[in-house]
């Protein structure tokens, strides 16, 4: 194995971002628990120029990094939060997810253990912004164009969802 | 559908003219048209559904007298077509006209006819008269439809036709209790001896590959049945006969059957349809006849019948029980004159016996229908009343007795002689005996009915109207005159005609009897007219000279040997009992069963809604856990289950 | 040419879903429950992307696919946050396992 | 002429119906049941114009289809394909159920619109959606067709019982859907290990392969599937001791479903046993049809027995329907000619004859509100033409000549005769049996002392004639010309017969 700089970033990358999902499993505090996942969406936006996907790097660190934290701390202040949470919840059920999920990472490695991936050059990282920008636009406009839709919707959908009740409530009051 | 002309054998087609016999099938359909005619159009004819019936039994009638004159002259005519193929088996139905189904022809179509127009006058202002006309073409049909058929499943269908145009007509006073009870009973006893003549049929065919006559009667002839299936099939075939003819074991029903109008009495349970059973074993006598032990059988089981129903006819009240005890007694007669090999015998008291019951029965509705009661204790004196009603039933009875130069004397004589000749002198003696008693009660009836004192209270006696009183007329020339066409003394006509060219029946013609068989049952039939005399009309002899009311013997025979309550007690308390320990079994082991079943399907629901706690993560765990599982598995083994 | 062999995308992003999933499937609180499905969304991403530049046949399919879960993520996050609030002021909390409406 | 889209349109025609009907307003109660009941008129006209084509001396085989549907393998690329295909197909055999099925469903639908009283439109949609599910199990070329077709019978059937029944209906739709659910488990078992084996549904390769010694099939495995074929198809029939469900439905049932459930669904349970059953397995059927024939012959003395001491008429002709089905164990035992074609015309007939009597049954209880027979009596002198018909049928159901039951009864008893005359013998206790529980039932009801609160009760009226007519009619023309049934089901008897080694 060699260590070139890529690989070794690689390497940097990963341990950054795995370290941020096991400290989203063990911090207590919700709100450090979204700042753990923050390193790991900057990290996986890291990896991701490595893959050549330089504009998709862009959109995590803008929507995952910046959108959705936000959101989801927004979240976080908005609803109450007893912080030491994790007490009562089934012992067993915890030991029969791990050990099936070890199962599951097990066997899904040694599919990704056998799995002999060709490597051919690319031409990806040149004008990716381009390439992505000119695919969308022709081959995949409809499923862009109903992803939009789709935006839409989800916003005027969670505007109801959040607003109704409110006005039930005033109602009833 | 294809006609196969298969019948008829060489001679017909060179001498050709068998008009009539070709088109015979149309004899069974007239009654039909009555039938369906009557059915859909009965309401609106009312009254006038009577002249549809009767002209078109009229026809039949014409058309029977037509065939039967051109079979004197022709040989048998007969024809198929395919009705049923199974596979390779090719089942067919037709018609076939030899001697015996023409003179059964006009037989049923004349005493059809005869009812049909006397019922004009019994039935009148019954509500239901059109539903009358309609069982009575119904039946008719069915008749006629046996009576032509050249194979025994073509016979066995119109075999039970005819079970249930007289199902029908006894039921037709639904209303009663007692009427529907024999209704019921009527069918079902006759289909306990159907089931016989369906397995002896079946098991015939297996034999034969075919259920036509003529086969069946080929394969005999060469031997290709063991003689112990002969025997078998016979038996079980006889069995549908005892059902049918109301022979002993199965006989109950018929008494019973009197429930129905009188005429209905007449037409079927004394001159048509309890005679079939007598014309199956006569149509198949040639199988019969292969076995002795068959044959046997029969003859003991008909003299049984005659005496043990004249013995019950002796205490009877009812004036139509006593003539129905009687119509079993004369087919006890019949079938010992078959099981002695007597064929022509048994024929021929067959055709007497149609007539001269049949006028009996005509008779004594005659006398119902004016004085209103069945029974004969509340009768007497009517002779004067009813002129014309009276000699008529006089020369029923006559000739029932057997009394000379009545038509009985000859066809019981006949039958004596057979029974001797067979080699059976205790079923003679029987016979004798039972000639006896019959003489006795028939004559008990004579006498409690139309002499003496006027009992009971009879306001306006009255004589039947003409369409009454014709057919009983005619009748009661045929019960004179019918015995002379087989007489010893005046030539034997039908039993030779009867036999013609039928090789296997030539051996069992007539039969001439020594002389003294004669004497003697003139003897015993005037001694027991004569102790009738005695006793019920001089009365110098007291009623319960032998047996008072009450005592043991009179009680045991007016209850008929109890054999209604011995099947009451066995066959249908077993009935009952196989019945409800069936539904033991259902309601605990098969509910039983059910409820295992209920119990592990709740059980499993239960433990399956307690995951079911409605929080998705758990939902997820578990899903997630079976997929990690499967993926596990798979990984393993390397690809799917092996 | 990259000196990184696919299998080292597969591997982190297998064990990024992993860790994802048993955040979902354990966690109590609903937000958390949330991000860890992102979580889990980014590992399939990653697996997009990486199909994208490895394999016989490269192509920025691959690379749209992941834009493509990004928005369609971005907006369940939306929604589930919305439901997260109704939720909330209907119930008085956020522990997924109080909330068992399904079963009634 | 390529007539190959007729058996699909023949088989989906009442969509058509559902179609209209969902978009029709909830309340249109005359143009609905209008609706419903045209909506099993094509079907009808279809099944009766292929009757017609194949009387006309035309081939059955004119009507296939076969199409792609379904194919898959596993990763390996050597490995076959499974495929499963759209096959629908049509034999002499099938094309009886088909117009027995056509038939009944338009009767059936006539008599809903007289005796159903609510939700209408949902009433007829299930029950048109029941008719494709029938059809499609008579045509069905392929084991999962089959099997998919047989599930669409049971839901729309489920709801149908426990929406619209009487009193207990809940219970009997549970105990039917619990029972047939077992069933059909027990079925979808048998398919898959015959697919996994075989690697293909189709039945007729799947018969041909059975013959072939060759076959990858152990013989105690095929004798395994077989016996669970049995149980599958002997809930269904139903043979003792799974019948329980079917009392209960019968009796709770609305007397619309049951004329179908009676007349047509009881007969899937016949159909799969001689199509699969003796078509797949000839061997195994062999080797169990003693035990068959005495399966038989308890169903038919059992029924019988348990029929006569029924209080309840519908009950009486619950169990009727079980000793009835006994006739056709017994004719399939016999494993000859007479005794399947007798089968087979028992199948038929008694759909006719029970679908008869239901109809009939229903009108009593209507006008009467009863069916209990100790609380009727003497009913001919109010209603005498519903009455005269009750008798016709139940004579029709006892075997009278003249009438379809007459005949199959005969040739199952005739083939029985030939193989195992011991057990036919011990089975004729039945022909008794059947006069003496149907007599008492019906003469019970309609003779004797009228009661005097059903003086007043009408008699058939309008529409009703309809299918008692029509019932009636078929009934007779079975009877006295048996062979408009028995020339379509000489060729099926051809290919059946040679796998029997007889």
């Amino acid at each position: 194995m060699i260590f070139t700089g890529e690989f070794l970033a690689f390497m940097g990358l990963a341990l950054v971002a795995i370290i941020g999902g096991v400290l989203l499993l063990n911090l207590n505090k919700v709100i450090h628990m979204v700042v753990a996942l923050i390193f790991t969406f900057v990290a996986i936006a890291g990896i991701y120029v490595l893959l050549s996907a330089e504009f998709v790097a862009a959109v995590q660190i803008l929507i995952y990094s910046g959108a959705i934290t936000i959101i989801m701390l927004f979240g976080i202040m908005l609803t109450k939060h007893d912080d030491e949470s994790e007490a009562k919840s089934g012992k067993w059920r915890k030991l029969f997810l791990f050990l099936g999920i070890l199962g599951f990472a097990f066997a899904v490695y040694i599919g990704i253990y056998n799995f002999n991936v060709e490597q051919v050059p690319t031409k990806l990282h040149e004008n990716n912004t381009l390439q992505i920008g000119e695919a969308l636009y022709s081959k995949y406009i409809i499923p862009f164009e109903l992803t939009s839709v789709l935006l839409l919707v989800a916003l005027v959908g969670s505007i109801i969802l959040a607003k109704n009740d409110k006005k039930k409530e005033a109602d009833k009051e | 559908m294809e006609f196969v002309h298969e019948g008829c054998q060489a001679p017909c087609s060179i001498k050709g003219i068998v008009i009539m016999m070709e088109n015979a099938w149309l004899i069974p359909l007239f009654p039909l048209l009555s039938f369906l005619i009557l059915l859909l159009f009965g309401k609106r004819l009312k009254e006038a559904s009577a002249y549809v019936g009767i002209l078109f039994t009229l026809a039949s009638l014409v058309y029977s007298i037509l065939v039967l004159f051109e079979r004197f002259s022709e040989p048998t005519y007969g024809t198929n077509f395919e009705w049923l193929t199974i596979g390779d088996l090719h089942l067919t139905a037709g018609f076939e006209v030899n001697q015996l189904n023409a003179l059964m022809l006009v037989i049923v179509s004349l005493v059809s006819f005869l009812v049909h127009t006397y019922s004009k006058g019994y039935m009148q202002g019954d509500e239901r008269f059109p539903v009358f006309y309609a069982y009575l073409g119904l039946f008719t049909f069915a008749m006629l439809g046996l009576v032509i058929s050249p194979n025994l499943l073509q016979t066995y269908i119109f075999w039970e036709l005819v079970g249930v145009g007289s199902f029908l007509l006894i039921g037709f006073y639904f209303y009663k209790e007692e009427a529907r009870a024999a209704a019921k009973k009527a069918f079902i006893m006759t289909r306990i001896g159907d089931v016989g003549l369906f397995i002896g049929m079946i098991l015939l065919f297996w034999q034969t590959k075919s259920f036509e006559y003529k086969e069946i009667f080929a394969a005999v002839d060469a031997g290709e049945i063991s003689t112990s299936m002969i025997t078998l099939t016979a038996i079980l075939i006889f069995i549908g006969a005892v059902g049918k003819s109301g022979q002993f074991p199965l006989h109950t029903w018929l008494p019973d059957a009197m429930e129905g109008p009188t005429p209905v009495s007449a037409l079927i349970h004394a001159a048509t349809m309890v005679a079939a059973g007598v014309y199956l074993v006569a149509s198949l006598f040639p199988l019969f006849a292969a076995s002795k032990t068959a044959l046997l059988t029969i003859a003991v089981i008909g003299a049984f019948t005659a005496i043990f129903a004249a013995s019950i006819g002796l205490v009877q009240t009812d004036i139509k029980r006593v003539l129905a005890y009687s119509t079993v007694s004369q087919l006890g007669y019949m079938m010992l004159a078959l099981g002695s090999a007597g064929y022509v015998a048994g024929v021929f008291h067959l055709m007497t016996h149609a007539f001269f019951k049949a006028l009996l029965f005509l008779a004594a509705g005659s006398v119902i229908h004016a004085v209103h009661t069945q029974n004969i204790e509340e009768m007497g004196g009517l002779w004067k009343k009813l002129k014309l009603t009276g000699p008529l039933f006089l020369i029923g009875t006559l000739a029932i007795s057997g009394v000379p130069l009545f038509s009985g004397f000859f066809s019981k004589d006949e039958i004596l002689a057979a029974a001797w000749e067979g080699g059976h002198p205790i079923l003679f003696l029987l016979a004798l005996i039972a000639a006896f008693m019959t003489a006795f009660y028939m004559f008990r009836l004579f006498f409690m009915v139309f002499t003496g004192e006027a009992r009971g209270s009879q306001k306006h006696v009255h004589e039947s109207p003409a369409n009454m009183t014709y057919p009983m007329i005619l009748l009661g020339v045929l019960a004179i005159i019918a015995g002379y066409v087989n007489t010893p003394w005046f030539g034997t006509f039908l039993g030779d005609w009867l036999v013609d060219g039928n090789e296997a029946l030539a051996q069992h013609g007539h039969i001439e009897g020594p002389v003294w068989i004669m004497i003697a049952a003139t003897v015993v039939s005037l001694a027991g007219i004569y102790l009738a005399y005695l006793m019920y009309y001089k009365r110098s002899l007291a009623r319960n000279w032998l047996s008072g009311t009450g005592d043991t013997l009179h009680t045991i025979v007016l209850n008929k040997y109890y054999v209604d309550e011995f099947y009451q007690l066995t066959v249908l308390a077993a009935t009952t009992a196989i019945s409800y320990f069936l539904r033991f079994i259902d309601v605990f082991l098969v509910e039983g069963l059910v409820k295992g079943v209920v119990g592990i399907v709740q059980g499993l629901g239960r433990a399956g809604s307690k995951l079911q706690s409605g929080q998705v993560q758990t939902y997820g765990a578990v899903a997630f856990i079976g997929l990690a599982l499967l993926v596990v598995i798979f990984a393993f083994t390397g690809g799917y289950l092996r | 040419m990259s000196s990184i062999p696919a299998s080292a995308f597969l591997a982190l992003a297998l064990i990024l879903f992993c860790i994802g999933l048993y955040g979902a499937l354990t966690k109590k609180n609903t937000v958390i429950v949330l991000i860890s499905i992102e979580l889990m969304l980014n590992a399939v991403n990653i697996n997009l992307v990486t199909f994208s530049k490895y394999g016989v046949a490269p192509s920025i399919t691959g690379q749209i696919f992941a834009l493509f879960a990004i928005s369609v993520a971005a907006a369940e996050a939306a929604v589930g946050l919305a439901i997260l609030i109704a939720l909330y002021r209907n119930k008085k909390t956020v522990n997924i396992d109080e909330v068992d409406t399904m079963k009634n | 002429m390529n007539l190959s889209a007729v058996l699909s349109l023949l088989v989906f025609s009442p969509l058509l119906g559902i179609i209209v009907l969902a978009l029709m307003p909830k309340q249109a109660e005359k143009a609905i049941k209008i609706v419903g009941f045209l909506g099993t008129l094509p079907a009808l006209f279809l099944s009766l114009a292929a009757y017609l084509h194949f009387q006309w001396g035309k081939d059955l085989a004119d009507f296939a289809v076969a199409k792609q549907w379904i194919q898959f393998r596993g990763l390996n690329v050597d490995e076959p394909y499974f495929a499963v295909n759209y096959e629908l197909g049509l034999s002499g055999f099938q094309l009886l159920l088909v117009a027995l099925t056509a038939i009944v469903a338009t009767l059936s639908a006539i008599a809903a619109a007289r005796f159903v009283k609510k939700e209408w439109k949902g009433y007829f949609m299930l029950f048109l959606l029941l008719e494709i599910g029938m059809l499609g199990v008579f045509t069905a070329e392929n084991l999962i067709l089959f099997f998919i077709f047989f599930e669409i019978t049971l839901i729309p059937t489920f709801f149908l019982i426990g929406k619209w029944g009487y009193f207990e209906k809940e219970k009997a739709a549970y105990s039917f859907l619990i029972y047939n659910g077992l069933g059909s488990a027990v079925l979808l078992i048998v398919i898959m290990v015959l697919f996994a084996k075989t690697g293909t549904t189709n039945i007729d390769l799947l018969t041909q392969m059975m013959a072939d010694p060759s076959a990858p099939l152990s013989s105690d495995l095929k004798l395994g599937l077989f016996i669970a074929l049995l149980i599958a198809f002997g809930v269904k029939l139903p043979i003792f001791p799974l019948h329980s469900w079917m009392l209960k439905v019968h009796v709770q049932a609305p007397p619309s479903v049951v004329m179908i459930h009676s007349g047509i669904l009881l007969k899937i349970g016949a159909y799969g046993l001689i199509r699969f059953g003796m078509g797949i397995f000839p061997e195994q059927f062999d080797q169990l049809a003693t035990l068959i024939a005495i399966l038989g012959v308890i169903n038919l003395l059992y029924g019988a027995f348990l029929a006569f001491i029924q209080t309840d008429f519908k009950m009486v002709l619950a169990y009727s329907s079980i000793s009835h089905m006994g006739i056709v164990l017994i004719g399939l035992a016999a494993m000859n000619q007479a005794g399947v074609q007798g089968a087979i015309f028992q199948v038929v007939s008694h759909g006719l004859i029970s679908a008869l009597l239901f109809f009939l049954v229903g009108i009593l209880y209507e006008r009467t509100d009863t069916s209990l027979i100790e609380n009727l009596g003497g009913l001919a002198k109010g209603m005498p033409i519903a009455a005269g018909f009750l008798l016709a049928a139940g004579m029709a159901s006892l075997g009278l000549p003249g009438m379809s039951g007459f005949v199959s009864e005969f040739m199952a008893f005739l083939g029985l005769f030939e193989e195992m005359p011991w057990i036919a013998a011990v089975g004729t206790i039945g022909i008794i049996m059947t006069a003496a529980y149907l007599l008492r039932a019906i003469l019970g009801m309609t003779y004797g002392k009228a009661h005097r609160e059903f003086t007043g009760v009408l008699d058939l009226k309008g529409v009703e004639f309809v299918p008692v007519i029509v019932l009636m009619l078929l009934i007779v023309l079975i009877g006295v010309y048996p062979s408009v049934l028995s020339s379509p089901l000489q060729t099926t008897l051809e290919t059946i017969m040679p796998g029997l080694g007889g």
